[in-house]
């Protein structure tokens, strides 16, 4: 059953999208990600060590043929410094799909509202296709999707947290609301948690920590896979409605006298 | 002249152009990109542009990310 | 990854058991089945139609070659019909394996714990391999363990009800003192409730309601094998643990200043 | 002589074994068990067993159920 | 607004039950119970300490014709025990109201079903007025109710385990089939645990852990009193739906422009 | 037990603000505020009807030298549109104390974030003491404290949705890094809603829809009354534990053979 | 002249305060707020404050709100 | 003669009654109850009863409980 999404005209049939931090090495990141089935990974922008160059460098490891890389703007605390991290990750040749996200406060690594919104409208403004994560408010996404971005990506939980979906009834607002694809991003901590964002009909869940922390991240990698597949299935066939109780599902004729 | 990369100063000689930094680097192959004093400097302009003074260079690459 | 359980020295790979009722014909029964991937199914006994004899057999459409056949005393309400229920089927030829209910409210069809006791210690008796669907009663669990079940099957929640797993708390409690495998029986209802309860530990799921009901019963059936694949699989990888905040899954080294 | 098979009263002739009873039902071949007033009948006996006068018979299959 | 409710012929103001173990001593408890508003406390049956009998007696503080004493059967694990240790509470002249106890596993103190529903009957049989503690187990209330019990008293939780009301749907299908009060006794820890309970439509709720238990016993006694009146009258006021969202609580006619 | 909270420096017992809209006429609105015991009431701006002036003024029904008065900025939907009514509310002369609310969306009614920190700003130079209505978005919150609200108010579910605490994780990490009161608005459906936010440690809890909307809404108010003292209560007096099971509260000593 | 108060086009006469034409509407005892032109005026300037002609005047009071 | 109260053995004086024992342990004006060999002894009938040698005899009251 080909089932497939859009994101900014590219179509993708993989609803997870990986991260690619946190792993024991590079080859750890591809085996991961290998067995994630994922079309798109995230990776972030950081300064190369120019006294200690040689080290291989992480797009040999995930060639952008193969892979759709989404550079984020983690780590940034302004719109000012978003944007210029947007730039030189597309000026670094991988395309004009940019991960914003900019950080409020350092404890809890919670958006700043206002701050993404001023970032995502000059992005957009600049011609990037942008993904903004965002919490899990509706108005913020009715903005976001407004001004042009391709997606939004209201959280779950806070980045790391491993608590799933916090408040799914924020994310059916969003959904209800939303033309543009909604992408949970951050916060899911098992398979099940996967399963549950897209029954509720999201378009895919973009994650990292939940994989790269689990004591064997290529077994994580392979349950969040089957987990996103089988949400998107129970999705799109249709759940039994619940009820206090019961019906049988043995034939109530031809019992035994 | 003295100018700043990724937070190091750095000795360089006059008139050395981007392309020929990024060379002496060992980045020419790497997906790299160079961002002067704040603001981005696009691969087609690194030939025609000499690092300045006291510049405040930037570059960058990926790693790993979520 | 090889990762078999057992129940009554029989191996199985699939953690999905799945019920034949309650589907439109055998061919979309044995559809369902099909993509499931299931190992073992139930089914019911009831009198043959003597005066329209024609119709096809079930076993004719799952073959007891392929599938462990697992027939149920559905429909019983006392001990001794559910008893009489299990040796006629045991006389029909699939084998000792039965699925005990006794069923004690017609409304509720909530198990009669006193009755399901006896049954179970009859036809253990009586050389049965016996997997008691009960309520989510630890002391019920322990009795039945204790006098030789092959396995305990507690509920999720009432037969058919899709209100998944109602009290996890249960089920942990059950989990740690049970020496058999523990077989969650009854009211999942989308694919997020099933790889739960495969995140909590159980060896396995039996569900009917939650595929045949479904809109689209063959995707669903698909979305189940799926989900519980991937909450096996997270239970074995080990999840990252939950915190209220918040860890970057991004380097915080090697900023642009 | 009268029994009742599945609930309904049905006229046999008398000293049919539970062999020709199933034979004479079509149902041989099916995987089918017989109970008669409330004890199951093994297969094995079937040939040896003749019906009685009001007896009360069951016959059963497998059909779907959860 | 007068709403009283009856067990066994008696008529009660206050809705809660409180036991009276875990305290400091007996001027803790007498407090307690007083802050509580409770008019109904549940005692144990023990032995005289033969060597040592000058203490206190726990009724000399808790005076029978203030309180309505009911004595219970905790730590019986037979209905044998449980039958015996009622006849000897009934003796001791406090009535025949008890509050019937069989623990069928020390670790979880779980109740058994089937020996609470034996001597349960038994009671019944001999004159005494039961209040069953008994899983949340819908046909084992209708058994219990079916054969006499003055009240059905399934458990939120385990006994001490203060994690609150873990299946309210087993709750609500108890209530919808009862016509006898239903208290839910044991696992209640905090006040909107207990203000939950009786917004599901319970007559009482009966605790002891909790409020002994906490750091300040007596203000928790207090809290307890004042949740489960303000659930009581939330569940007659009759709250307002749930929605997804919204609707504005101040006029919407008359903005400035 | 004297147990108080201030806001810019006015003292306050009793923990629950009610809102004064919805109600059927201004005697209901009386007579739910004073069951409630709330010492603060909102209230909302709006044109005098020039054509029929002659009915009753709200403040003659809810005399403020009784209750603080808090006028909210409903229905704005720019920070413009905000200031403007809270500088026309303090001009009527009931002091300085402002409810911001700036709505982002008329559907959901949820608050636009930037709009909501620009109208803080803003208010807090020209001198009011503002209370701003926020989503519960740990960031917002944080500005809106270091700016100089004299508290902040989050959500607890869309207003009038009746949901109750959807996102108590946010909730507690606003609690925990907040140096002002933190008073949840909106959302709250019923009693065991309001004694929950209360038992987070929340200073407050600001509620309209909930008890004008009930079917007795005098009634209601009451038990908002109850549940808040309730939850404050708990939350004060150190609630139990979690654990999975299980702890006696009758002695395990004494018992009969 | 012609003003808008509170959305209606009025009629009054040329001159006039914003006393009086608060006395004129009857509200001089009622907890009210008046604002000309999207400003705020304060109380005390009511009595210096004549009406212009197509001012846009605002006149507020509270309401029952959540 | 030796019983056991409450599980420990105890040396009685012969013919002595429940009552005369309930009095010697202290317990006449308190709220216990009495069971002889698993039988609950009523008030009524402790006079009329005379302890005999071995009998397990439990004496209980209430304490706090839940």
């Amino acid at each position: 059953m080909s089932d497939q999404y859009e994101i900014a005209g590219r179509s993708f049939t993989s609803r997870l999208i990986v991260g690619t931090g946190k792993y024991r090495d590079f080859e750890q990141t591809r085996e991961a990600v290998e067995e994630s089935g994922a079309e798109m990974v995230t990776v972030a922008v950081r300064r190369v060590n120019i006294t200690d160059r040689d080290k291989e460098n992480l797009l040999d490891t995930l060639d952008p043929a193969r892979y759709t890389i989404l550079p984020n703007t983690a780590g940034c605390y302004t719109a000012e410094d978003a944007v210029r991290t947007a730039k030189l990750a597309r000026e670094a040749g991988v395309g004009n799909l940019v991960k914003l996200e900019v950080i409020g406060d350092e404890k809890t690594l919670m958006p700043d509202v206002p701050a993404t919104l001023d970032a995502a409208a000059e992005l957009v403004r600049d011609g990037f296709d942008v993904l903004p994560y965002v919490t899990d408010d509706p108005v913020a996404c009715l903005r976001l999707q407004d001004m042009g971005c391709a997606a939004v990506m209201p959280l779950a939980a806070p980045i790391g947290s491993g608590l799933g979906i916090r408040n799914p009834y924020n994310i059916r607002i969003i959904l209800e609301q939303s033309t543009v694809p909604v992408i949970v991003d951050a916060g899911v901590g098992t398979a099940s948690d996967a399963a549950r964002v897209m029954e509720l009909g999201c378009a895919a869940v973009l994650m990292n920590t939940a994989i790269a922390g689990a004591e064997d991240p290529i077994r994580m990698a392979r349950a969040m896979r089957l987990a996103i597949q089988a949400g998107r299935d129970a999705y799109c066939a249709g759940r039994i409605g619940m009820k206090l109780y019961a019906t049988a599902s043995s034939p109530i004729t031809g019992l035994i006298d | 002249m003295k100018v700043t990369i990724n937070g190091e100063e750095t000795e360089l000689s006059n008139g050395i152009t981007v392309t020929a930094l990024v060379e002496s680097l060992g980045l020419t192959s790497k997906r790299v990109a160079v961002e002067i004093n704040r603001d981005v400097l696009s691969r087609e302009r690194w030939n025609e542009t000499t690092v300045q003074d006291s510049d405040q260079i930037e570059i960058v690459q990926f790693v790993g990310g979520g």
